[in-house]
């Protein structure tokens, strides 16, 4: 079903903190299914990828999501996004 | 009044923002500051580090700042947050409100405070003074029930 | 910790303070200052003439820093108050707190300025742009409130 | 009554703000019958001498009192007193 070109777009990620060291990149552009429609669609969608991203969404519910800057809740939907990022809990300050 | 947010790996100078702000002008009664420290946790620690997520922290202290311009009558407001290597005694984060009247002063750095502790992505790392580089500093609930007391 | 508290003709300098404070030292994670400026009442203000009960100022400054001393887990206070004649924009009231965690450090600075403002030993009169001396400036019921809180 | 020495004692006062305007002078020591007890009694006493003291006194709520520098009610006792203190509301800070 993924392998068709009008089944996939493409979306840039970027990680940070652990949630970048699990995975293993800091950004990357992946081919994601249309049906990935939320910000929770595509977490579950990364977590069937590989072992880093199993590793850091394990505690789904901990991970941050941001679409072009904006902090965005899990059911956020992914429509005219530019840029996602996850990310821990800040610490900054 | 816009307030100025700057995102940078180098130092900053309290004295300067201070002076920036309130340079000529006879309409400020109340200066108020905070400067956060990298401290050293009773030797445990030889530095910080802080990452950050380029352009979405300006943004969102941004946005922090521009609704504490809304809630309070400033006259002026500044926010700076380091990224990098930070070593203790050293200063990581400063917010400089300043107003006619010390509460809305006070209560407009606080706010900034509170929001940019669990809001700006920021994420810090303990370098160990063993040489080691210890594990991410974890959120904690403390500064979520600080922020959450604006609401 | 011993709370530094002065009483003043001169101007100070909010940085030296604040470096006095932080100097070599690797445990404070919060820096919090306030300053109290003159401001021109919209033009209507030439100078503010402080009076002030020489003794019982620093008597009664001191009392109510020991208090937040007591209080809040600070590792260093300031509270420095000029008297004489101060024009706008310059600084009359300096309080600087520090500690490991900024709630303590914010809070120690406003009771101390909530205090300040009602229990310390100064009296402001107007000097007025036209070259008369104004009144003497009413105390606020604004302030008992807030110094009320702390109870 | 209070002619004779030992009915009265030199108390030093000290005046601040319109409190000193009015009574005209920054200090002073004076013979304060020893009737006169307590802060309240002295400000009663104090009213009769002149004009002056009758006006800063006029609205004797409103004034402040310390006794050796610390603040102190109408009720306090003037026992032991080095120096008493008359002012208005303090407006620092």
């Amino acid at each position: 079903m993924i392998d068709s070109l009008t089944e996939t777009r493409p979306l840039k990620l970027v990680y940070f903190a652990w949630v970048r060291e699990r995975i293993g990149v800091a950004e990357e552009t992946v081919e994601v299914p249309h049906e990935a429609r939320t910000v929770a669609d595509l977490v579950n969608w990364l977590r069937g990828r590989d072992e880093g991203y199993e590793m850091a969404f394990e505690n789904a519910a901990i991970v941050r999501a941001a679409i072009d800057h904006v902090h965005v809740k899990p059911e956020a939907s992914l429509a005219g996004a530019r840029e996602i990022a996850f990310f821990p809990p800040m610490t900054g300050g | 009044m816009f307030p100025v947010v700057r995102i940078q790996r180098e130092d900053f100078d309290l004295n300067a923002e201070v002076k920036a702000l309130s340079r000529d002008r006879v309409d400020i009664g109340a200066v108020v500051t905070f400067a956060g420290l990298c401290r050293d946790e009773g030797g445990k620690l030889a530095a910080l580090e802080l990452e950050h997520y380029p352009g979405m922290a300006e943004a969102e202290i941004g946005r922090v700042a521009a609704e504490a311009v809304e809630r309070w009558p400033l006259t002026g407001l500044v926010a700076i947050h380091r990224y990098g290597l930070i070593r203790p005694g050293e200063q990581i984060v400063l917010v400089v409100a300043t107003s006619r009247h010390r509460r809305a002063a006070f209560e407009a750095a606080e706010f900034l405070m509170d929001y940019l502790k669990t809001r700006a992505p920021f994420w810090k790392r303990e370098h160990l003074s063993d040489g080691t580089i210890g594990g991410w500093v974890e959120a904690k609930a403390d500064d979520d029930t600080a922020a959450a007391r604006w609401n």
